[in-house]
């Protein structure tokens, strides 16, 4: 049997105009490494957008990391007072990994 | 009647079926990286055919005095909007600055129609106001940041990112880019890539008009931010601009065509680059206003009354 | 042989590359916004062609007896189509209500590419074919879920939102809006945008029939729900509703060019437009029955044998 | 240390002409908000369908919706019969988030 | 209340070019089903790349799949000598799902 | 100058436009669809020409000849980049094999514009060349792989998936598919899609080679596993394996334009094709080292480079 480890994943939704700043953040709380999906649409407080709305700041991208939970809190600590403002939708859970030394 | 004449083009007629299309809620889209690919090659084509014109015309004076008036308008223009948005619309200091940013700038696709409709008209407008609106299109954005913020509060780390972000801006590269490339290869060699950049140009516009029609009506929409105090400045800040754009071009002694486009320029208010700044910049500031206003009230209104009022308005006080 | 020359032109051999190409698993694909964007361009350049045409024209007493005509038959089409479907392809009852729709509407792309053949033969339909079409996108769809669920199963609101769906479906908004635009600006306003909507037509034509002829090959493959019952009425269906088509034109009248089209609009099956509201509507039919039915059977079979078969029986029916 | 939340997150695999059912039944079930993330291809019981097929039923998204326990369960009850012949394929899983009010 | 079933769900980043080894392995070790999304772009060891790019083998798709604790441990025995070389980023994670006798 | 002279076309400058624009970090980008829209539209295109040009110009010995020729370069060209990149670079066997299959092979992209540029200069290569392009696409890659890992390592099945991915390519297909296309339908029948894939195509290769600028330059910034001698050979190899290409021509008396594009086709490497079937193929080599070689150093220099050198040495060495 191939071991795993027990390591956290982050996805945050974030606006798309915000990734690079997200980037930055991650990378001071440690965290080197991500991947981006797109995010066809959705629906929130401030309503409805899409994709194809094309223009402005309306599209979001969701940031995904695989790392340990100390970056997650690292991560979280420090974007902690923008995550109200920027309206970031971010979800952590448990999940296992094989490369336990790389995340 | 002029003015009805300009309602009758393809290319505004297809801005009102996207318009009626998004209002009926009907499901036509067009997908996201069409309407991108049409924007690359608006700014590709005007960027050209401006450059090869100024190529055949030569530098003039005017060529600079125009480009100072844009850069001048853009940084003055969020000023006034400024106050009016502050005393007449209630917003505070920090939308009122975002919004502010976004009138000061220009759109390129009001531009771009603006154009179309005045060389159709026998009036084009000189080749170097293509380098003019891609001045315009950033200066506006730092005063907008200022009146928002003051200055002391942006770091020299995020000023260097913000002017890196708005010089750099995808739009004013490619338009400048295409300008320069106009200006090096001349009438000649533009024959070659022609049939694509001219004669293409008014029905892809007529696409590209299509779905911006489509998003305007989806933003008005969904902008449960705007009130009626928010959309009577959205029409009534381009008419101020507008104005005052004449006037100016009527200072500089430009050509009804040319000075025309310069109005357009200042009338128009920016919904693709500025947002995606302000965004960045002002994240506290509430895109529902600022995109709603610009891309939902201001560009439809120029599109359906500006371009013909300018149309009217250009040789009256210019010719 | 006028049958054989259809199949050279390259819009067909296009078709038959995509065919090919996925037959043999190649990985040659044609993005799917490209397709959607090919698909927006050809319905705009038909509807204002179609519209610059009838302006010219004028109306016509034809134009009201073709347009009812069309919409009678997509309404009674799937009457017969979905007996055929019940007692010789033992489909359930909501399955063949499901298929029959699609036979009852209209492809397209067929109707674009019959056009062009009969262009280019020299028997052009009347523009306002292209107004029938739309109007025949949808009236089968009403038909089908009545003969799949009976009247009585359908809340108000979902017939509400159903017929919504049918109605501001974007392929007939955009269809009916260019054609109003074509009416409005009539032909010298038109000349702005011919390059892009004309001279371009056949050869962006060819670049969707690739992708057609590629989508409609992976389709079979993925087939796994087609009898041979099902395939058989695939090339049954279109040949008993061309003929019915071609009876109906006759009676009208028609000059053999337009009576051809509407022939081919009635052998057509809709594989955009329905597929996307039985999926809402019947959720439970099979949607790898009906998507290949129409898709991958019928269609091939309309570009490559119909309408060879109706450029030859056009004249000679309506000569 | 920010204070996280336990929530549920539904990730929902549906064919695109299906969204806006789906979407009702959860503004029904009390959920107001959703992401719709775009989805490349697929292989089920019923083959294999690609986003380039672009026409007709095929075409997927993944609906994904950050909510409490109460809610979800609502969605799914409010959905049960549907989910066999729609062919929805459903994952529920427990995350943190860190604005529990939100969601 | 609606019953369910715990289940496993694994989402592999992989290259695009390695889409259709990856299907096989799954397929060999008896899962039949699977969503690939896209992916938008990333940050790697080996760099940054983009969607956008368009050529070679960068692109990544994120393969998806929902299937039993056996299923997930047969693949990752099969593919475990490559998952290094090929550069797969790999979480599993508990799920709940509806259908139990599907996944 | 004649050589300055292609460095001042339109298509070359916007390739410039993209290299300064990702090199100063511009957020300028083209969408993905977008590009492989425009790719797929150049190779229908360039098939369509090539095909209709044999039509006209008739099967002739050297059609054979070239086509064998080309074949074999692609086989043999990676021998002596193997042995260059193993004794210059240092590579391991496994990556040197696997660059040297991309150096056997043809980018598309440089033989379009070279073309491009021999046409405007009066020397348009024959039709048939297109075919050769197609031909030389893939024996490379098998050359390439033996190298790298030996014949034994290959499974059947392996090998045979292999085979199926490097000739069924969708480059490959659509490229001899348009061909026998444009053989089939003759210069008559092509008229009506000419606009589109003659009048249009230098502009649409301007906007293809802007987004050709962005993706090199984005590239190389990303190039970590590039050392200087790489980049060194970069260079050296279009030079070496040009002026094989240019031996071979000569031999085979081919006229200045058509040897001049032979030359240009040993010279360029793929960055497309190739790439991904190395990717599945031999996973242990590093992307980062085949990919910077051929896009981020090889491309530009043949653009920038490469293309004018080759029109002074085409007629100067065959003429
Ligand atoms: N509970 C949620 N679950 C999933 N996505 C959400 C949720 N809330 C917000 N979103 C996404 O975040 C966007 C912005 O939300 P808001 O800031 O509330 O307007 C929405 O349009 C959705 O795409
Ligand atoms: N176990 C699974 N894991 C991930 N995706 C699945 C699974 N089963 C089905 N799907 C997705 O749902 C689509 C339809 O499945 P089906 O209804 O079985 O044909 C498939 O093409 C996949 O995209
Ligand atoms: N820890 C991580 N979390 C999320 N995505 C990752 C992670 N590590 C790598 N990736 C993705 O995998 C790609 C290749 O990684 P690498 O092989 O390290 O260059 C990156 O560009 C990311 O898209
Ligand atoms: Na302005
Ligand atoms: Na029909
Ligand atoms: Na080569």
């Amino acid at each position: 049997m191939i071991q795993t480890f027990k390591r956290k994943r982050i996805d945050i939704l974030v606006d798309a105009p915000l990734c690079d700043w997200l980037i930055e953040q991650a990378g001071e709380a440690g965290i080197a490494h991500h991947s981006l999906l797109p995010v066809h649409s959705g629906l929130g407080r401030t309503g409805a957008w899409r994709d194809d709305d094309g223009y402005g700041a309306v599209p979001k991208r969701m940031f995904v990391v695989v790392t340990n939970e100390q970056k997650v809190e690292a991560l979280i600590e420090r974007i902690a007072p923008d995550i109200e403002r920027y309206g970031l939708v971010i979800t952590i859970f448990d999940v296992e990994v094989i490369r336990g030394e790389r995340f | 009647m002029p003015a009805f004449e300009t309602l009758l083009s393809p290319v505004i007629l297809f801005f009102v079926l996207g318009v009626v299309a998004a209002a009926a809620r009907s499901d036509l889209s067009v997908p996201e990286p069409l309407a991108k690919a049409l924007s690359l090659y608006l700014m590709a084509a005007i960027g050209l055919k401006g450059g090869v014109q100024v190529a055949k015309a030569g530098f003039t004076p005017q060529l600079l005095q125009a480009s100072l008036a844009g850069m001048l308008l853009s940084f003055a223009l969020p000023l006034l909007a400024f106050a009016l948005l502050r005393a007449f619309a209630r917003l505070d200091r920090l939308n009122a600055g975002a919004v502010a940013a976004h009138y000061g700038s220009v759109s390129i696709v009001t531009f771009v129609t603006a154009s179309d409709a005045l060389t159709r008209a026998g009036m084009a407008p000189a080749g170097y106001m293509v380098a003019v609106m891609a001045l315009m299109e950033t200066p506006a954005v730092i005063t907008g940041l200022l009146l928002a913020r003051g200055s002391g509060t942006l770091t020299g780390g995020q000023r260097g990112k913000l002017l890196r972000e708005v010089l750099l801006n995808g739009s004013v590269v490619l338009l400048l880019g295409s300008f320069l490339i106009g200006l090096a290869i001349g009438e000649q060699r533009f024959e070659a890539v022609a049939p694509v950049f001219v004669t293409g140009f008014t029905g892809l516009l007529c696409l590209f008009l299509l779905d911006m029609g489509l998003i305007a009506m989806r933003r008005l929409r969904e902008s449960r931010a705007l009130s009626w105090r928010m959309a009577a400045l959205g029409i009534a800040l381009p008419l101020v601009n507008g104005a005052i754009g004449l006037a100016v071009a009527a200072l500089l002694g430009l050509d009804p065509g040319t000075g025309a486009a310069l109005a357009m320029l200042a009338t128009s208010a920016s919904y693709i680059a500025v947002p995606a700044a302000v965004r960045m910049a002002l994240p506290d500031a509430d895109p529902g206003i600022y995109l709603s206003m610009s891309l939902a009230v201001t560009f439809p209104f120029n599109i359906l009354v500006g371009i013909p009022l300018v149309l009217q308005l250009g040789p009256a006080v210019l010719g």
